[in-house]
């Protein structure tokens, strides 16, 4: 299992291709890569800026993914999550999940990133053309997370 | 009892700090004490008393309004999550 | 929209880059990728056979994505079948899902696995230490496709 | 009429062919009926019988036991699918 939260880009096919080689058992692997919108609704979105509460985010991501090996079948799981500047079509975040079987997979990587989404403390800033503004948290996502 | 509070996103620009460290009087033994302590320095500091959703974390773990605080802890408060 | 059958591997992580950059409206990818696995129960497998129906199984995959285009708000959608003899860790499967929005694409990608798996006309031969046999159809599969 | 079947994965190793072209008798005018003529071969064509889930295509949709047969089609007979 590996949480990681950086600055740089990541390389969702070799994430992938580690995920698949965890195991002999390993015939599913789920993945998720978050992107930023160039077009957030009517505003063009010119940056955005990534914080987050380093030490609480690491250990937040971990619960998380204990969470899902908890509720499934779990080979393997890699959460990325990038925090700093980032420009519109960059990678955000990454999460993949290896399994025997696809529903497991399926299941844990939906579970963790709606998990992320509201328990993960990273806060969103967009610059646009009318100056910057922090995301709102959206109520879509606090209905995701409380399927589960 | 001496504690370290940090905040974060709106909050921290708002109260234009992203941390203090602060003793706390005998009668502030809970978050939500802490943050009503907080609140009666008036000015800016009214956004811990309405920012909708506030959320609140002691050494890094979740906290409830009744948490109870202790010597040397680290307290959070910050607006809803919009990571991922 | 890529529908590919083919004897090569391919590259995950360049399939999901495509999609991500498939328009600035692009703010999740969900993926998934299908591993032979080397254990299989008890038996040890050797090799993997995927025999297919040239033709019917190009215009059943689209038919297939075509769908998932119809029930969520899809912006790009790649499908990937290998054939042909594979090994233990190969890859044999990629679906990816490009959306505006993570419940879109997580949806979209587990129903197109599910009806790949009962609707497109691949068959699995494995061979092991104990000779070959055809892999047989599971219900767990079709009971996925059914909820749907 | 002429039409030509393709048998695949076990069906095909049972029958010992990929293929076929041939002319239908008048009384044959489904997949259905084509499935029993072909049984009616005896031998390995019982395997037509006792598949569990024949799956049954003409011009490479998916087709029902009533689904009628015209001049030139394409007709598949295999097992479930295990792909994916």
């Amino acid at each position: 299992m590996a949480v990681r939260v950086q600055t740089e880009d990541f390389d969702a096919g070799a994430e992938i291709a580690v995920l698949c080689a965890a195991s002999p058992e390993v015939g599913a692997c789920a993945s998720f890569v978050g992107v930023v919108r160039a077009r957030d609704g009517g505003d063009g979105v010119a940056a955005m800026r990534l914080e987050h509460y380093s030490g609480m985010t690491e250990k937040a991501c971990e619960a998380i993914v204990a969470e899902a090996r908890r509720r499934w079948r779990l080979i393997d799981v890699t959460v990325i999550h990038r925090v700093g500047e980032l420009a519109p079509g960059d990678r955000i975040v990454f999460v993949g999940v290896a399994s025997a079987h696809r529903g497991d997979a399926f299941a844990a990587c939906e579970f963790i990133m709606d998990y992320l989404k509201t328990r993960a403390p990273f806060w969103k800033q967009e610059c646009t053309g009318r100056g910057s503004r922090w995301v709102e948290a959206r109520e879509d996502d606090d209905a995701a997370a409380a399927r589960w | 009892m001496a504690i370290r509070i940090l905040y974060f996103a709106a909050l921290r620009e708002a109260l234009g700090r992203p941390e203090e460290s602060m003793e706390l009087p005998e009668s502030v033994g809970t978050v939500e004490a802490l943050r009503l302590h907080l609140c009666g320095r008036s000015g800016a500091w009214e956004v811990l008393g309405r920012t909708r959703n506030l959320r609140m974390a002691i050494n890094q773990e979740m906290a409830q309004p009744a948490s109870p605080l202790k010597d040397g802890d680290e307290v959070a408060f910050f607006p809803p999550v919009t990571g991922g």
